[in-house]
Protein backbone atom coordinates (compact mmCIF):
# COMPACT_ATOMS: atom_id res chain seq x y z
CA UNK A 1 0.00 0.00 0.00
CA UNK A 2 0.99 3.73 -0.50
CA UNK A 3 1.64 6.64 2.03
CA UNK A 4 1.15 10.22 1.27
CA UNK A 5 3.68 12.05 4.01
CA UNK A 6 2.41 15.44 5.23
CA UNK A 7 5.18 17.19 6.43
CA UNK A 8 4.54 20.01 8.44
CA UNK A 9 7.41 20.86 10.45
CA UNK A 10 10.77 21.96 9.62
CA UNK A 11 13.63 19.95 10.13
CA UNK A 12 15.82 22.95 11.25
CA UNK A 13 13.58 22.98 14.59
CA UNK A 14 12.73 18.95 15.00
CA UNK A 15 13.17 15.65 14.39
CA UNK A 16 10.11 14.82 12.10
CA UNK A 17 11.29 15.00 8.79
CA UNK A 18 14.57 12.82 10.09
CA UNK A 19 11.53 10.17 10.87
CA UNK A 20 9.25 10.92 7.60
CA UNK A 21 12.61 10.03 5.21
CA UNK A 22 13.39 6.79 7.13
CA UNK A 23 10.04 5.63 6.96
CA UNK A 24 9.44 7.22 3.38
CA UNK A 25 9.11 4.20 0.54
CA UNK A 26 9.54 4.92 -3.24
CA UNK A 27 5.93 4.61 -3.86
CA UNK A 28 4.52 7.18 -1.00
CA UNK A 29 4.69 10.89 -1.83
CA UNK A 30 6.11 13.59 0.21
CA UNK A 31 3.61 16.80 0.87
CA UNK A 32 5.65 19.76 2.24
CA UNK A 33 3.40 21.94 3.97
CA UNK A 34 3.04 25.18 6.76
CA UNK A 35 6.70 24.81 8.30
CA UNK A 36 7.67 21.78 6.30
CA UNK A 37 8.54 23.78 3.08
CA UNK A 38 11.54 24.62 5.12
CA UNK A 39 12.56 21.36 4.63
CA UNK A 40 13.15 22.18 0.64
CA UNK A 41 16.40 24.04 2.11
CA UNK A 42 17.98 21.50 4.35
CA UNK A 43 20.29 18.81 3.57
CA UNK A 44 18.11 16.11 4.23
CA UNK A 45 15.70 16.86 1.35
CA UNK A 46 19.35 15.63 -0.88
CA UNK A 47 19.03 12.60 1.38
CA UNK A 48 15.82 11.95 0.45
CA UNK A 49 16.58 12.79 -3.35
CA UNK A 50 19.49 10.45 -3.34
CA UNK A 51 18.08 7.67 -1.47
CA UNK A 52 14.53 7.81 -3.80
CA UNK A 53 15.54 9.37 -6.63
CA UNK A 54 11.77 9.53 -8.69
CA UNK A 55 9.99 9.83 -5.02
CA UNK A 56 6.96 12.40 -6.12
CA UNK A 57 7.44 15.78 -4.20
CA UNK A 58 4.91 18.49 -3.79
CA UNK A 59 4.68 21.90 -1.53
CA UNK A 60 2.03 23.84 -1.08
CA UNK A 61 3.06 27.21 -3.31
CA UNK A 62 0.78 29.31 -0.73
CA UNK A 63 2.92 28.11 2.11
CA UNK A 64 6.39 28.35 0.54
CA UNK A 65 6.02 31.77 -0.84
CA UNK A 66 4.26 32.62 3.04
CA UNK A 67 7.98 31.85 4.15
CA UNK A 68 10.05 33.22 1.00
CA UNK A 69 11.40 29.83 0.45
CA UNK A 70 12.09 29.58 -3.33
CA UNK A 71 12.31 26.35 -4.98
CA UNK A 72 12.83 24.75 -8.27
CA UNK A 73 10.23 23.24 -9.81
CA UNK A 74 12.59 20.12 -10.14
CA UNK A 75 12.89 19.87 -6.62
CA UNK A 76 9.61 19.46 -5.63
CA UNK A 77 6.28 20.46 -7.88
CA UNK A 78 4.11 23.04 -6.18
CA UNK A 79 0.40 22.62 -5.99
CA UNK A 80 -2.55 24.63 -3.77
CA UNK A 81 -4.65 22.94 -1.12
CA UNK A 82 -7.15 21.78 -3.84
CA UNK A 83 -4.56 19.09 -4.61
CA UNK A 84 -3.58 18.45 -1.58
CA UNK A 85 -7.61 17.11 -1.14
CA UNK A 86 -7.19 14.97 -4.61
CA UNK A 87 -3.76 13.58 -3.13
CA UNK A 88 -5.59 12.65 -0.08
CA UNK A 89 -7.88 10.37 -1.98
CA UNK A 90 -5.11 8.99 -4.48
CA UNK A 91 -3.11 6.99 -1.33
CA UNK A 92 -3.85 4.65 0.41
CA UNK A 93 -3.15 6.28 3.87
CA UNK A 94 -1.59 9.33 5.03
CA UNK A 95 0.43 10.68 7.71
CA UNK A 96 1.00 13.87 9.24
CA UNK A 97 3.94 14.38 10.35
CA UNK A 98 3.70 17.68 12.59
CA UNK B 1 -20.27 -3.48 16.33
CA UNK B 2 -18.66 -1.67 13.57
CA UNK B 3 -18.36 -3.35 10.75
CA UNK B 4 -14.53 -2.14 9.51
CA UNK B 5 -11.94 -4.01 7.82
CA UNK B 6 -9.52 -1.20 8.00
CA UNK B 7 -6.02 -1.65 9.87
CA UNK B 8 -5.47 0.96 12.12
CA UNK B 9 -1.95 1.75 13.04
CA UNK B 10 -1.18 4.35 15.98
CA UNK B 11 2.65 5.93 15.53
CA UNK B 12 3.84 6.84 19.11
CA UNK B 13 6.19 9.20 18.54
CA UNK B 14 6.01 11.24 22.05
CA UNK B 15 8.63 10.48 25.01
CA UNK B 16 7.08 9.13 28.00
CA UNK B 17 7.22 12.52 30.31
CA UNK B 18 4.95 13.91 27.68
CA UNK B 19 0.80 13.72 28.02
CA UNK B 20 0.82 13.14 23.71
CA UNK B 21 1.98 9.40 24.34
CA UNK B 22 -0.47 8.59 26.94
CA UNK B 23 -3.40 9.72 24.44
CA UNK B 24 -1.46 7.62 22.22
CA UNK B 25 -2.52 4.76 24.23
CA UNK B 26 -6.09 6.12 25.15
CA UNK B 27 -6.79 6.11 21.56
CA UNK B 28 -5.46 2.62 20.80
CA UNK B 29 -7.48 1.38 23.59
CA UNK B 30 -10.21 2.51 22.31
CA UNK B 31 -9.68 0.94 18.96
CA UNK B 32 -8.97 -2.23 20.38
CA UNK B 33 -12.07 -1.77 22.26
CA UNK B 34 -14.40 -1.67 19.56
CA UNK B 35 -12.71 -4.55 17.87
CA UNK B 36 -10.56 -2.76 15.01
CA UNK B 37 -7.31 -4.20 13.98
CA UNK B 38 -5.30 -2.07 15.80
CA UNK B 39 -1.13 -1.88 15.85
CA UNK B 40 1.01 -0.06 18.20
CA UNK B 41 4.36 1.57 16.35
CA UNK B 42 7.11 3.03 18.64
CA UNK B 43 9.95 5.38 16.37
CA UNK B 44 12.32 8.17 17.39
CA UNK B 45 11.37 9.87 21.06
CA UNK B 46 8.37 7.65 21.19
CA UNK B 47 10.69 4.43 21.82
CA UNK B 48 11.29 5.76 25.13
CA UNK B 49 7.65 4.37 26.34
CA UNK B 50 8.79 1.17 25.93
CA UNK B 51 11.80 0.72 28.24
CA UNK B 52 11.55 -1.22 31.92
CA UNK B 53 13.10 0.82 35.10
CA UNK B 54 10.83 4.01 34.72
CA UNK B 55 8.95 5.10 37.58
CA UNK B 56 7.36 8.27 36.06
CA UNK B 57 5.19 8.45 39.54
CA UNK B 58 8.54 10.12 41.41
CA UNK B 59 7.64 13.32 38.83
CA UNK B 60 3.73 12.71 39.92
CA UNK B 61 2.57 11.46 37.03
CA UNK B 62 0.05 8.57 36.38
CA UNK B 63 1.93 5.57 35.94
CA UNK B 64 0.10 4.78 32.53
CA UNK B 65 3.24 2.51 31.10
CA UNK B 66 1.37 -0.19 33.53
CA UNK B 67 -1.63 -0.14 31.13
CA UNK B 68 0.38 -0.93 28.14
CA UNK B 69 0.75 -4.66 29.88
CA UNK B 70 -3.29 -4.68 29.10
CA UNK B 71 -3.03 -4.42 25.91
CA UNK B 72 -3.93 -8.37 25.25
CA UNK B 73 -7.39 -7.57 26.47
CA UNK B 74 -7.80 -5.05 23.80
CA UNK B 75 -6.63 -7.71 20.90
CA UNK B 76 -3.53 -5.35 20.44
CA UNK B 77 -0.64 -8.12 19.77
CA UNK B 78 1.15 -6.27 17.04
CA UNK B 79 3.56 -3.45 18.84
CA UNK B 80 6.43 -2.88 17.02
CA UNK B 81 10.25 -0.55 17.95
CA UNK B 82 12.17 1.17 15.58
CA UNK B 83 15.31 -0.54 15.83
CA UNK B 84 17.17 2.52 14.34
CA UNK B 85 15.42 5.05 16.89
CA UNK B 86 16.85 2.80 19.84
CA UNK B 87 20.33 2.56 18.43
CA UNK B 88 20.50 6.54 18.00
CA UNK B 89 19.50 6.94 21.66
CA UNK B 90 22.19 4.61 22.70
CA UNK B 91 19.17 2.16 24.22
CA UNK B 92 19.18 -1.33 24.89
CA UNK B 93 16.14 -3.46 23.88
CA UNK B 94 15.25 -3.80 27.47
CA UNK B 95 11.35 -3.74 27.97
CA UNK B 96 8.15 -3.50 30.23
CA UNK B 97 6.41 -5.41 27.54
CA UNK B 98 7.75 -9.16 26.48
CA UNK B 99 5.97 -8.56 22.89
CA UNK B 100 7.57 -6.54 21.48
CA UNK B 101 8.82 -6.84 18.19
CA UNK B 102 11.99 -4.51 16.78
CA UNK B 103 12.24 -4.16 12.98
CA UNK B 104 15.26 -2.66 11.18
CA UNK B 105 13.71 0.84 9.46
CA UNK B 106 12.64 -0.78 6.35
CA UNK B 107 10.87 -3.42 8.18
CA UNK B 108 9.57 -1.25 10.35
CA UNK B 109 8.45 0.90 6.96
CA UNK B 110 7.09 -1.82 5.69
CA UNK B 111 4.64 -3.12 8.41
CA UNK B 112 2.80 0.15 8.84
CA UNK B 113 2.40 0.75 5.27
CA UNK B 114 0.12 -2.47 5.69
CA UNK B 115 -2.11 0.05 7.02
CA UNK B 116 -5.19 1.61 6.07
CA UNK B 117 -4.99 4.36 8.84
CA UNK B 118 -2.57 5.69 10.83
CA UNK B 119 -2.29 8.20 13.61
CA UNK B 120 0.68 9.59 15.07
CA UNK B 121 0.90 11.59 18.17
CA UNK C 1 -19.41 9.96 -3.03
CA UNK C 2 -15.73 10.34 -1.67
CA UNK C 3 -16.30 10.48 2.19
CA UNK C 4 -13.54 12.01 4.22
CA UNK C 5 -12.72 12.28 8.32
CA UNK C 6 -10.35 14.75 9.83
CA UNK C 7 -8.42 14.59 13.29
CA UNK C 8 -7.45 18.09 14.89
CA UNK C 9 -5.23 18.23 17.69
CA UNK C 10 -3.84 21.63 16.79
CA UNK C 11 -5.30 24.67 19.61
CA UNK C 12 -7.17 27.74 18.09
CA UNK C 13 -3.80 29.45 17.91
CA UNK C 14 -1.53 27.50 16.24
CA UNK C 15 -1.46 28.52 13.03
CA UNK C 16 -1.62 25.00 11.99
CA UNK C 17 -5.41 24.80 12.56
CA UNK C 18 -5.92 27.36 9.85
CA UNK C 19 -4.13 25.11 7.38
CA UNK C 20 -6.46 22.30 8.54
CA UNK C 21 -9.60 24.54 8.17
CA UNK C 22 -8.19 25.60 4.71
CA UNK C 23 -8.20 21.94 3.50
CA UNK C 24 -11.82 20.87 5.09
CA UNK C 25 -12.81 24.10 3.16
CA UNK C 26 -11.34 22.63 -0.22
CA UNK C 27 -12.41 18.85 0.13
CA UNK C 28 -15.91 20.83 0.64
CA UNK C 29 -15.82 22.66 -2.46
CA UNK C 30 -14.46 19.44 -4.36
CA UNK C 31 -17.50 17.40 -3.49
CA UNK C 32 -15.97 15.46 -0.68
CA UNK C 33 -18.58 14.18 1.96
CA UNK C 34 -17.00 15.28 5.28
CA UNK C 35 -18.18 12.97 7.79
CA UNK C 36 -16.96 14.69 10.34
CA UNK C 37 -14.04 16.21 12.18
CA UNK C 38 -12.68 15.05 15.95
CA UNK C 39 -10.93 17.00 18.03
CA UNK C 40 -8.39 15.52 20.44
CA UNK C 41 -5.38 16.55 22.54
CA UNK C 42 -5.04 20.24 22.14
CA UNK C 43 -7.24 20.54 19.62
CA UNK C 44 -10.08 20.34 21.78
CA UNK C 45 -9.51 23.93 22.88
CA UNK C 46 -11.00 24.74 19.75
CA UNK C 47 -14.82 23.71 21.04
CA UNK C 48 -14.48 26.76 23.75
CA UNK C 49 -17.40 28.71 24.06
CA UNK C 50 -15.35 31.94 25.65
CA UNK C 51 -12.37 32.66 22.08
CA UNK C 52 -11.86 35.62 20.82
CA UNK C 53 -9.75 36.62 18.82
CA UNK C 54 -8.66 40.43 17.64
CA UNK C 55 -10.92 41.41 14.52
CA UNK C 56 -7.30 41.93 12.44
CA UNK C 57 -6.91 38.02 12.80
CA UNK C 58 -7.51 35.06 11.63
CA UNK C 59 -11.15 33.94 12.84
CA UNK C 60 -10.64 29.85 13.88
CA UNK C 61 -13.08 30.33 15.85
CA UNK C 62 -15.89 31.83 13.53
CA UNK C 63 -14.76 29.19 10.87
CA UNK C 64 -15.34 26.52 12.80
CA UNK C 65 -18.85 28.01 13.18
CA UNK C 66 -19.59 28.35 9.42
CA UNK C 67 -18.40 25.14 8.84
CA UNK C 68 -20.86 23.77 11.17
CA UNK C 69 -23.60 25.81 10.41
CA UNK C 70 -23.20 26.53 6.34
CA UNK C 71 -22.27 23.39 5.93
CA UNK C 72 -23.60 20.71 8.03
CA UNK C 73 -19.80 19.24 8.97
CA UNK C 74 -19.99 17.56 12.69
CA UNK C 75 -17.17 18.63 15.26
CA UNK C 76 -16.73 16.25 17.70
CA UNK C 77 -14.50 17.19 20.97
CA UNK C 78 -13.25 14.11 23.18
CA UNK C 79 -14.81 15.25 26.77
CA UNK C 80 -12.25 13.39 28.56
CA UNK C 81 -9.23 15.40 26.71
CA UNK C 82 -12.08 18.64 27.35
CA UNK C 83 -12.35 18.74 30.90
CA UNK C 84 -8.25 17.79 31.37
CA UNK C 85 -8.57 21.47 29.83
CA UNK C 86 -10.99 23.63 31.57
CA UNK C 87 -14.31 22.37 29.07
CA UNK C 88 -17.13 20.63 30.27
CA UNK C 89 -20.93 20.66 29.84
CA UNK C 90 -21.71 20.00 32.89
CA UNK C 91 -20.92 23.28 35.09
CA UNK C 92 -24.22 23.01 37.14
CA UNK C 93 -22.18 22.99 40.84
CA UNK C 94 -19.78 25.69 39.66
CA UNK C 95 -20.02 29.30 40.23
CA UNK C 96 -19.99 29.91 36.61
CA UNK C 97 -23.54 31.33 34.90
CA UNK C 98 -23.99 28.65 31.68
CA UNK C 99 -24.26 24.90 32.09
CA UNK C 100 -21.18 24.63 29.66
CA UNK C 101 -18.64 26.47 28.13
CA UNK C 102 -18.04 24.61 25.04
CA UNK C 103 -19.42 26.27 21.79
CA UNK C 104 -22.89 25.35 20.62
CA UNK C 105 -21.10 24.26 17.48
CA UNK C 106 -19.78 21.61 18.89
CA UNK C 107 -20.46 17.75 19.65
CA UNK C 108 -19.59 16.38 23.13
CA UNK C 109 -18.46 13.02 21.98
CA UNK C 110 -16.16 9.94 23.50
CA UNK C 111 -12.92 8.26 21.62
CA UNK C 112 -15.92 6.29 20.20
CA UNK C 113 -16.54 8.58 17.82
CA UNK C 114 -12.96 8.80 16.63
CA UNK C 115 -13.59 4.67 16.12
CA UNK C 116 -17.27 5.55 14.12
CA UNK C 117 -15.31 8.19 12.08
CA UNK C 118 -12.55 6.31 11.19
CA UNK C 119 -15.34 3.30 10.24
CA UNK C 120 -17.22 5.34 8.30
CA UNK C 121 -14.85 7.66 5.65
CA UNK C 122 -13.00 6.25 2.83
CA UNK C 123 -10.39 7.99 4.39
CA UNK C 124 -9.06 9.77 7.79
CA UNK C 125 -6.28 12.66 7.75
CA UNK C 126 -5.01 14.10 10.72
CA UNK C 127 -3.75 17.97 11.23
CA UNK D 1 -28.30 9.87 45.60
CA UNK D 2 -25.76 10.53 48.05
CA UNK D 3 -22.18 11.70 47.66
CA UNK D 4 -21.38 11.67 51.17
CA UNK D 5 -19.41 8.46 52.24
CA UNK D 6 -19.83 7.94 55.99
CA UNK D 7 -17.62 4.77 57.31
CA UNK D 8 -16.73 4.53 61.00
CA UNK D 9 -17.61 7.85 61.50
CA UNK D 10 -15.73 9.80 59.13
CA UNK D 11 -16.58 10.79 56.02
CA UNK D 12 -14.71 8.98 52.87
CA UNK D 13 -13.88 12.04 50.25
CA UNK D 14 -15.66 11.24 47.10
CA UNK D 15 -16.25 12.97 44.21
CA UNK D 16 -19.53 14.68 42.81
CA UNK D 17 -20.66 11.25 41.66
CA UNK D 18 -19.98 9.45 44.65
CA UNK D 19 -16.58 7.94 43.47
CA UNK D 20 -13.81 7.72 46.38
CA UNK D 21 -11.33 10.56 45.71
CA UNK D 22 -8.36 8.12 47.01
CA UNK D 23 -8.70 4.45 45.76
CA UNK D 24 -6.31 3.93 48.54
CA UNK D 25 -8.90 4.83 51.29
CA UNK D 26 -10.77 1.99 50.18
CA UNK D 27 -11.75 -1.58 51.54
CA UNK D 28 -14.44 -4.17 51.14
CA UNK D 29 -16.47 -3.26 53.95
CA UNK D 30 -17.09 0.32 51.69
CA UNK D 31 -18.57 -1.74 49.01
CA UNK D 32 -22.02 -2.29 50.48
CA UNK D 33 -22.35 1.27 51.17
CA UNK D 34 -21.33 2.86 48.04
CA UNK D 35 -23.48 0.43 46.74
CA UNK D 36 -26.46 1.57 48.88
CA UNK D 37 -26.15 4.55 47.72
CA UNK D 38 -27.70 3.79 43.79
CA UNK D 39 -30.14 1.53 45.96
CA UNK D 40 -28.13 -2.02 45.39
CA UNK D 41 -27.62 -4.78 46.81
CA UNK D 42 -24.64 -6.75 46.69
CA UNK D 43 -25.12 -10.30 46.07
CA UNK D 44 -21.62 -12.70 45.63
CA UNK D 45 -22.05 -12.43 41.81
CA UNK D 46 -21.89 -8.61 42.30
CA UNK D 47 -18.43 -9.24 44.41
CA UNK D 48 -17.21 -11.64 41.68
CA UNK D 49 -17.12 -8.16 39.22
CA UNK D 50 -16.49 -5.73 42.06
CA UNK D 51 -13.16 -7.26 43.74
CA UNK D 52 -12.01 -8.49 39.69
CA UNK D 53 -12.36 -4.79 38.56
CA UNK D 54 -10.47 -3.55 41.65
CA UNK D 55 -7.82 -6.30 40.93
CA UNK D 56 -7.66 -5.39 37.14
CA UNK D 57 -7.11 -1.83 38.33
CA UNK D 58 -4.55 -2.56 40.98
CA UNK D 59 -2.42 -4.50 38.07
CA UNK D 60 -2.69 -2.17 34.97
CA UNK D 61 -3.73 1.49 36.49
CA UNK D 62 -6.99 1.32 34.64
CA UNK D 63 -10.00 -0.24 34.42
CA UNK D 64 -11.24 -2.33 31.70
CA UNK D 65 -13.53 -1.22 29.28
CA UNK D 66 -16.72 -3.77 28.16
CA UNK D 67 -15.11 -5.91 26.26
CA UNK D 68 -11.79 -5.76 27.99
CA UNK D 69 -13.62 -6.81 31.11
CA UNK D 70 -15.29 -9.58 29.30
CA UNK D 71 -12.13 -10.55 27.84
CA UNK D 72 -10.45 -10.93 30.54
CA UNK D 73 -13.03 -12.78 32.77
CA UNK D 74 -13.42 -15.46 29.89
CA UNK D 75 -10.30 -16.38 31.42
CA UNK D 76 -11.15 -16.68 35.21
CA UNK D 77 -14.53 -17.32 35.17
CA UNK D 78 -15.31 -18.87 32.06
CA UNK D 79 -17.51 -18.14 28.77
CA UNK D 80 -21.41 -17.66 31.03
CA UNK D 81 -20.01 -14.38 33.28
CA UNK D 82 -17.49 -13.49 30.45
CA UNK D 83 -21.16 -11.96 28.46
CA UNK D 84 -21.75 -7.79 28.63
CA UNK D 85 -25.57 -9.22 29.00
CA UNK D 86 -24.83 -10.98 31.98
CA UNK D 87 -22.63 -8.36 33.20
CA UNK D 88 -25.15 -5.52 32.72
CA UNK D 89 -27.82 -7.77 34.24
CA UNK D 90 -25.49 -7.37 37.26
CA UNK D 91 -25.52 -3.89 36.69
CA UNK D 92 -27.75 -2.04 34.79
CA UNK D 93 -26.48 1.84 34.81
CA UNK D 94 -23.49 0.36 33.11
CA UNK D 95 -20.55 -2.69 34.89
CA UNK D 96 -17.67 -0.24 34.03
CA UNK D 97 -19.51 2.25 35.62
CA UNK D 98 -20.79 1.33 38.93
CA UNK D 99 -18.24 -1.95 39.48
CA UNK D 100 -15.56 0.62 39.41
CA UNK D 101 -17.68 2.83 42.00
CA UNK D 102 -18.20 -0.08 44.64
CA UNK D 103 -14.74 -1.33 43.86
CA UNK D 104 -13.71 2.61 45.50
CA UNK D 105 -11.77 3.36 41.67
CA UNK D 106 -11.85 6.39 39.31
CA UNK D 107 -14.53 7.17 37.93
CA UNK D 108 -13.64 5.85 34.54
CA UNK D 109 -13.64 8.60 31.75
CA UNK D 110 -16.28 9.36 30.00
CA UNK D 111 -15.26 8.88 26.41
CA UNK D 112 -13.94 5.42 27.48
Amino acid sequence: MTILHVQRTSAFDKNDFAQCIATIQSNDALVLIDDGCYNLTHSMFNTLKNQHPDIKIFHIDDHAQARAVKIENSQSQPIAMAQLVELTFEYDSTITWQ
Amino acid sequence: MLTSSKKIAILNASSTINEASKEALDAALIYGSYEQTTSLFFQGEGVRQLLNNQNVEIVSIKDYLKTMAALEFYDIENIYACKASLAERGLKEEFHLDNVQVLNSDDFSKALHQHQVILRF
Amino acid sequence: MRTLSVVITTPPSSYLTITAIDYITHAINAGVDVVGVFFYQDGVLNASANISIPNDEYQTHKQWQSLNQDHGIDLHVCITACEKRGLSDDLADSSSESQSNISQYFTVSGLGELVELTAKADKMVQF
Amino acid sequence: MTTVLEYNGKVIPTDKHGYLIDFTQWNEEMAPLLAKSDNMELTEAHWEIVRFVREFYLTYNTSPAIRALTKALKTKFGEDKASSRYLFRLFPDGPAKQATKYAGLPKPARCL
